[in-house]
């Protein structure tokens, strides 16, 4: 069994629109037989945060495209992106990337 | 390509006499820089003061482009143009400004919008690229045209109270589509017409772009490259962030490249490459 | 004092769409920001972009003070001078640079240097004050008029690769005296003109300067009372920093003041309120 | 006996030109019978990083005027000044306040 994980959400670049506006949230994810990894941390945000319009945020099992994902201010492909294990307190950044000039 | 280093003249010395007392910059940087030249495209919230701190610091040529007219609702942010000259092109307007601030400086106004057609040119006469766009499919056509044409990329953003900074295909990092290969949906994308933008925002992004430029312009060398800089006005912070190295699998810089000339960028995005109308499929 | 709240014209909102349509500013953050004022310490470096984006962005009136004149080795960084306005007062040259930007904003000219006999009633005939200057006795001149004022102070500063940037007297927080009780010797004090400094980064200092006294204007709120930001150009880095409160022992800020009016600066520093020369001693 | 401690020094705002123009410093205190402070540290900044002129560093038992102290991204001020007993691995800046425009 995995313990309870505690961790830092944010959303930004217009991904926190998704959210209700919320940028940060502090979210606790409960304990489970395998250890989480990012794949597991998308459903579970897909079920238990997301309020409407999934498919702004997740396409298949990842991100949609011109979303990064950062895992403690490093791009997650440096990571290991979907298969990267959480470890308590990580910090996990959705950001849209933005066009506008 | 770089023109001759003409050596400074004693005008250009009382000038530029505060930078070139810097040992990091010095006469060899301003004489790199005044043998230089930076295509600035976009004309906007952000290539306003690129443009204005380019010519400011003596870079020998800059390239203009943008395709709209100056408007009222620019002038929150895009600060080189003047009320005097509402309707006037951009590119010329801005050429303008430059000229009464620097006129050691050749500016060229080219009132067209980028386009498969003529960006690759435009960006090989030049040997640093801005983008300071304001659109999906110019992003990705700049960023082509810089691969295919081997130029060092320096590319910012602004939206509502977020910026966002990044150096592309500069001394063997990522480009833009190894960071994103797919585009985005249409549907999630904001423009500045939409989400609007507080107007300083793009002019923090655009100084911290024109900074870039004259490292990389003035061999002082840019350390952003690899990195990309995060801001959030609300809060006042940034924040920096470690980016993936070049991807050998990318369409336009990998090992084995795909996109091996400039390609149709309004269908690849399905959007159109104004700031105007959000999505094709909407017209 | 803030004047009184005029609803916006229809060109206003024409003009300020773009802001407008942000949730965080909206028509009120707006009708703020064009009753406010705001008083710029310098029309370098600093102060160009700072009033720039301040009238872009529709504060209502703009004092702007400047003893000196504008000369050829200001516009590598001053970039709301002009070569055709070389010889004429820098206050009276960004007044007339911003009057064709942003018409509707009301610029004030003060060619003079700010000083212990006129500070105080410029200070308090502003909301909020910039601090562009470029010499310590201004700095604390300035901090202390704004405490004795009651008004929020917006401080930045750049030299050579380098900028620094706070917010003092505001929400309870510390002032300028707060953190230096004692002016630095004059001997270990640097100024453009000797130290040199590469124009861009005070364009980037100012811009960000201007948004916090934006912020502060509109009732956005500024989160950088409290902290101080720290810029690296070389390196490209931004760097917060938490300061310490305010001082209940301070000598202008504290529960017992024994500055309860303005000083000689001069005296105070042992240095000259110009850039032009470092240390009185050494005349 | 305090072990050796390892600290990052960083030199910014101009104090970087009285230590050869180096801004950062990767040091080892030695190990001394009392745990190191920074009233300590300042002594050893003297005696071993400092080439010239410390009037323009030091003051007596602490910083010039005009420098700020900054231990791990916050104004010693809120750490205890001189009597902040130093962490291995902590990191130290001395700042040079800019007052250029
Ligand atoms: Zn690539
Ligand atoms: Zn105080």
């Amino acid at each position: 069994m995995a313990a309870p994980l505690s961790l830092q959400l944010e959303f930004g670049g217009g991904a926190e629109l998704l959210f209700d506006g919320i940028r940060k949230h502090q979210v606790t994810l409960p304990s489970q037989k395998k250890p989480w990894d990012v794949r597991n941390l998308l459903v579970w945000i897909k079920e238990n945060l997301l309020k409407e319009r999934p498919e702004l945020f997740v396409q298949g099992d990842s991100v949609r495209p011109g979303i990064l994902v950062l895992i403690n201010d490093a791009d997650w492909e440096l990571m290991g992106e979907l298969d990267y294990l959480l470890q308590d307190q990580d910090n996990v950044v959705f950001i849209s990337t933005l066009h506008g000039g | 390509a770089p023109g001759p280093l003409l050596p400074l003249s004693r005008l250009d010395i009382r000038r530029y006499s505060r930078q070139l007392v810097l040992p990091e910059l010095g006469v060899s940087g301003q004489l790199r820089l005044s043998g230089s030249s930076v295509l600035v495209v976009g004309c906007g919230g952000l290539g306003c003061p690129v443009a204005q701190y380019l010519a400011a610091a003596g870079v020998g040529r800059l390239g203009l482009v943008d395709p709209d007219v100056v408007e009222l609702d620019n002038l929150h942010r895009q600060v080189l143009h003047r009320e005097s000259r509402l309707g006037t092109p951009k590119a010329r307007s801005a050429a303008s400004a430059l000229g009464e601030l620097n006129s050691r400086v050749r500016c060229v106004p080219y009132e067209l919008a980028l386009s498969p057609s003529n960006a690759l040119q435009l960006v090989r006469d030049h040997d640093v690229v801005a983008d300071c766009s304001d659109n999906v499919p110019t992003r990705y056509l700049v960023n082509d045209a810089c691969v295919l044409a081997g130029k060092p990329l320096v590319s910012a953003s602004a939206l509502r109270l977020e910026g966002q900074l990044a150096v592309y295909n500069h001394r063997g990092g990522p480009c833009y589509r190894c960071l994103f290969p797919k585009p985005p949906p249409p549907e999630t994308v904001t423009n500045c017409a939409d989400g609007g933008v507080l107007g300083v925002v793009p002019g923090i992004l655009g100084t911290l772009q024109a900074l870039e430029v004259i490292k990389i312009a003035s061999g002082m060398g840019a350390t952003c490259h690899g990195s990309m800089l995060l801001f959030d006005a609300l809060e006042g912070r940034f924040r920096h962030i470690k980016l993936r190295p070049r991807d050998p699998r990318c369409a336009v810089c990998g090992d084995h490249p795909t996109v091996t000339a400039l390609q149709d960028y309004e269908e690849f995005c399905g959007s159109s490459a104004t700031d105007k109308c959000r999505a094709l499929h909407l017209l």
